[in-house]
């Protein structure tokens, strides 16, 4: 049975597992013992944190493998981004030429650097190791997120995004780096993207190109790629669709992978999830049991798995309810998946 | 003998013929009856105008005064850019620097202006190609630094002469397939005959924001300030006498634009006035620019000449009859070439 | 005899005095003790450096002989914003016009760049009070030309001077009140420390894009490209030899950049070698730079000089002293200011 | 009894009063007799076409003073805008300044120039008399149009648009105007607005400022106005607002009023409106009787008016009837108000 709890600073060494395995792509999860230690540190203190306006506080879980204890999954939320660093994106702008003399009317994309989404709250640091790589655990992975969220409105702005990693070569070559960002970094796409993770101030605003991008002028393949997840990460962008994310052609700036936003107290988990308290009992088959995402409702304490159950009456076996850090007639909050 | 003097009206037969032999390349004067029309009545309005317009293009042909012939054609416009827009692009530098991360890119880039509105213009140069000898290229084009010199208050205190662009042996600018026919459903001929036109249509589609050139194909950038090969010569010529390149382009082709103060040109700066003493001797020494202080009836042409005394030169009864002066008339003279070389 | 030499190790003093001087508009050198050892020490590496160093600064002062007292400094940059990006805001001209409705406007543009990358620059100018007559500001201060004229291969072939820009009686400018301020939560005061530290911060905090200045106050549109009233002497000093402004200026209070290529100046345009004859007899000529053709041990005076023949000029024991000659020793000579105004 | 019904060629001198005492400050009424009648050309050919994929079409309605035949309010509702000539408006973007080492951080606002509500629908054109300017009334002529829309969903676009006249002083000056744009078309605001509306092509394009246009660089006055609608428009404000449109940092490229948006199918309108059929009889009052706004589902001679009726039994006099064009037992659209 796989489990979501809170980072704790005993999961170094899994995190770093990773973070390595992960092939530096994913910004949040650089391979740097020091960031990873502080990616702990502040979910740690943003768990402990009484928080009346959210801020930058970065909650991250880990997916933890009860059998043999791994870490085989981690993920995570930012209270609102761009608020100590700058939160950048492209976004796709149409442009019109037009000649009414020479009757042409054209719209040309161009791509404008800007910090739209300054204060939203963002998904992040989604990473599933292969081995584990399957629909079930990737709706637990994302969605306990959420019913955290859910759990805890008040901690998270009210827009709220999740970018998609875009596409790269069997290389792991991002064609859109290799056209736009390698002209102005002078350095490969991994270090960028490892330079972004661990903080590097400013240097996106020192290097970048202030004016807009004309995507004309880009190669065909850069192109192709605006806008385009990687293909590993259709089942995460129907996930993601299906909770009500909508894609506003803001793309990444290192990758062109999609932006994808909601209003935060719209999402699907959001609305349609419910708090109830909890029978342990035998937990025992009937037809009414559905696969349900289940949690507690602490912070520190976070707990969710799936179990099945009837939402109606919900029960669980005791082993469940200690996973859970559950007794009988506690709150939970659940959503059928 | 050959003389440069303001167009006439019955200049129309030698300038519809100077229209065929300028072949494609030459978009100014083109084997185009209403062209020619136009162009002649223009030139003709500026010479007769009762005040000094703002606008006019000061038209010049040269003629061989023996067979009556003219061979070629001069042109500068008062001002551009003050009815249509003038464009060009403006080659510039960005740097993008981090000290944190030691990386330092200097980045070249192209950005839309008007910067030249207002500044006179060389323009619509053409000799035929049997009179391309005997330095004759040179007085036709430098002819106009005698008008300039004359009659500076015609004139914007800066000048500019536009280089056609490169493009490669099949006729293509690189220039253009890298950058304009992205915003255009239009290939490069048919381009070509609308900036020839007028280049407003192609400015209102180009791109209007700065343009970063790495991010353009390499013959792109290449042929940015490149001079078409047929131009080079041209060029030569009008740096020599102190145009420069500083930097704008032509938004169709990336061909260079040079630019000058009108008084920092070497053949206006040097340029003297002296009188004339006819005498039928040979004269043996350096050649200069001959011209006259007359604004309708103004010549130009270039011969060797003999100092007669301080501010005095002898001159040939030939080279006088071509100036229409008389002895102890005053005229301007410059030598022919400069001495420096850029 | 006034004399400009390189600068010494042992110049730190008078070094430091001069920083004394200079007063708070001289933000290059002023009375700061690590200033002024940094500067010191860049000088002294400038001189003494193996290669040719692609970023250096070549400072000199100028010593009275008689007193050995140092009266003035002056240097030259070999190349700006190698490390730090430089920063000018570029004037330039918009025109809007339509010609269905007859409306034509032309706009003027402040754009931001980093155009004068690697460009030579004329720096930190300073002549004591006491020091400012018989021309002895002219020597100072083109004695950097006679420099640059010996040793092009250390330089850019384009060469600026930033001018300081205007500012009102009580010290404001108009020009940061009316941009720079509504970015900033500075005042002048404060903004012009900073600025004078690092502009990199000043440029960091401008706004990117294309300013129209029409939007901009009255005063600010007034001072663009003004000169600082204090300044206007230096300006036309450089204008007389030929820089030129060509619309960048300070991104921080509007002075303007002057600019020139280096080969169009008229003191090195014009300069020449010839040999000197040493002889005790009171020139009577024009006044010329003469200048040696050492490096390290460079030094450029100025005296009338009589010509003794073709390349061959006379100096008085006096000069020869000060510039470390002896008879038949070439100098590089040019006469001090130039017959043209501009 | 006030009326609506779809713009006749009879309705041109009404139309003209109108435009007059509007006072040039609607882009989409100029005083022009040939606009007009274009005008009502365009909402004519539009009633009649066969719809499938929406287009240029634009409904103009007249609100029709039953006592006296005069013409007392006009409004219209565009189909898609920016199809034939573009569509510009502000977008207020934040373009960051930071310097770390200064440790200042700006957010400064600029004024994009865009197209970005191309291919959107617009209600526009809304003016009411002033002697007849009350509450009521202004539900009856921008609601009826969003009455019209929800019987005729596919002839309009998903996304919707409504622009707010921006602040202008006594004399009908606008400080942003002032500020901004007459620096770049050298005439004043009625002119502009006018030509505008004449569709004078390209003349916007060939003017405007390119380059983004920096807020704190306009007068204080200007700044002040930016996103503003002017005081007599808040009832429209409030209206739209109850409706579910939303200010979205749009302004009008002219005057800098506020530009609302709205999902079409999302506006309160379309959501809660119900067709049914109509009883016609006595009409007489009952307590369930409850202010409605009443429309037939016809296109050519689509009419509507607010009247008393219970909504679960929707029963209405024949006077009344006979000014819907209804029958007994017809189809009708009604929504509370």
């Amino acid at each position: 049975m796989l489990l979501i709890r809170p980072l704790t600073f005993a999961d170094l060494q899994g995190l770093e597992r990773l973070a390595v395995i992960s092939g530096g792509r994913m910004t949040t999860l650089p391979a740097n013992r020091d960031h990873l230690n502080e990616l702990i540190n502040r979910t740690r203190q943003s768990l402990r944190k009484e928080v009346t306006q959210y801020s930058d506080e970065s909650y991250h879980f880990v997916l933890e493998d009860q059998t043999n204890g791994e870490i085989v999954g981690v993920c995570g939320i930012d209270a609102s981004v761009g608020i100590n660093t700058p939160f950048y994106s492209y976004r796709v702008d149409e442009v019109v030429h037009a000649s009414s003399e020479l009757q042409i009317h054209n719209r040309i994309p161009a791509l404008h650097l800007c910090q739209d989404y300054t204060g939203s709250a963002r998904l992040c640091t989604l990473f599933l190791d292969k081995d584990h790589r399957t629909k079930e655990n990737l709706n637990l992975l994302s969605r306990s997120r959420m019913l955290f969220m859910a759990q805890h409105p008040e901690r998270f702005a009210n827009k709220l995004i999740a970018e998609l990693q875009g596409v790269a070569d069997s290389a792991n070559r991002s064609p859109f780096w290799e056209c736009l960002g390698r002209h102005f970094f002078n350095m490969d796409f991994t270090k960028a993207n490892y330079l972004t993770g661990i903080n590097s101030k400013g240097f996106i605003a020192d290097l970048m190109p202030h004016y807009p991008v004309y995507v004309p002028l880009l190669s065909d393949e850069a192109q192709a790629s605006l806008g385009q997840p990687r293909p590993d990460m259709i089942d995460v962008k129907n996930l993601l669709e299906e909770e009500g994310f909508n894609y506003r052609r803001y793309v990444d700036i290192f990758d062109a992978g999609p932006t994808l936003e909601a209003r935060t107290q719209d999402i699907r988990t959001m609305t349609q999830s419910k708090k109830c308290t909890i029978n342990i009992g035998s937990g025992s088959s009937s037809e009414k049991q559905v696969n349900v995402l289940i949690s507690n409702t602490e912070r520190e304490n976070f707990r969710c798995l799936i179990v099945k159950l009837d939402p109606q009456q919900p029960e669980i076996a005791a082993e469940v309810a200690s996973l859970l850090h559950l007794n009988n007639g506690d709150n939970i909050r659940i959503i059928s998946l | 003998m050959m003389v440069v003097r303001p167009i006439q009206a019955n200049d129309h037969e030698a300038l519809r013929e100077l229209g065929r032999k300028t072949g494609p390349g030459f978009t100014s004067l083109q084997d185009n009856d209403e062209q020619v029309a136009t162009k002649l009545e223009a030139g003709l309005a500026a010479f007769t105008a009762g005040s000094v317009p703002v606008e006019a293009l000061y038209l010049f042909v040269m003629e061989d005064t023996e067979t009556q012939e003219v061979v070629g054609i001069c042109g500068i416009e008062s001002a551009v850019g003050l009815s249509d827009p003038w464009y060009n692009y403006r080659v510039g530098t960005l740097v993008h620097a981090s000290r944190e991360l030691d990386v330092y890119n200097q980045i070249s880039t192209l950005t839309i202006t008007n910067d030249h509105t207002g500044y006179s213009e060389l323009c619509t140069l053409f000799l035929t190609p049997e009179a391309r000898h005997s330095k004759q290229g040179s007085l036709l084009s430098k002819s106009r630094f005698m008008f300039l010199a004359e009659f500076p208050q015609r004139f914007n205190e800066h000048l500019i002469a536009e280089m056609r662009g490169y493009s490669d042996e099949s006729g293509v600018s690189p220039f253009w397939e890298g950058l304009g026919r992205h915003f255009f459903s239009l290939d490069f001929a048919e381009a070509d005959k609308i900036s020839s036109m007028d280049k407003v249509f192609i400015a209102e589609l180009m791109p209007k924001n700065t343009i970063y050139t790495n991010l353009l194909s390499k013959g792109a950038q290449d042929s940015i300030g490149k001079t078409h090969e047929a131009t080079t010569p041209a060029r030569r010529l009008l740096e020599n006498e102190g145009l420069r390149y500083t930097g704008y382009i032509d938004i169709f082709d990336g061909g260079p634009t040079l630019e000058a103060r009108v008084n920092d040109i070497r053949a206006i700066q040097e340029s003297q006035y002296v009188k004339v003493h006819i005498a039928d001797i040979p004269p043996d020494g350096e050649t200069y620019l001959i011209s006259t202080t007359e604004f309708s009836q103004f010549r130009c042409c270039m011969s060797p000449i003999s100092r007669a005394g301080k501010n005095v030169i002898t001159i040939t009864p030939d080279v006088a009859s071509a100036l229409n002066v008389i002895e102890s008339s005053t005229v301007r003279i410059v030598p022919l070439s400069s001495g420096r070389r850029f």
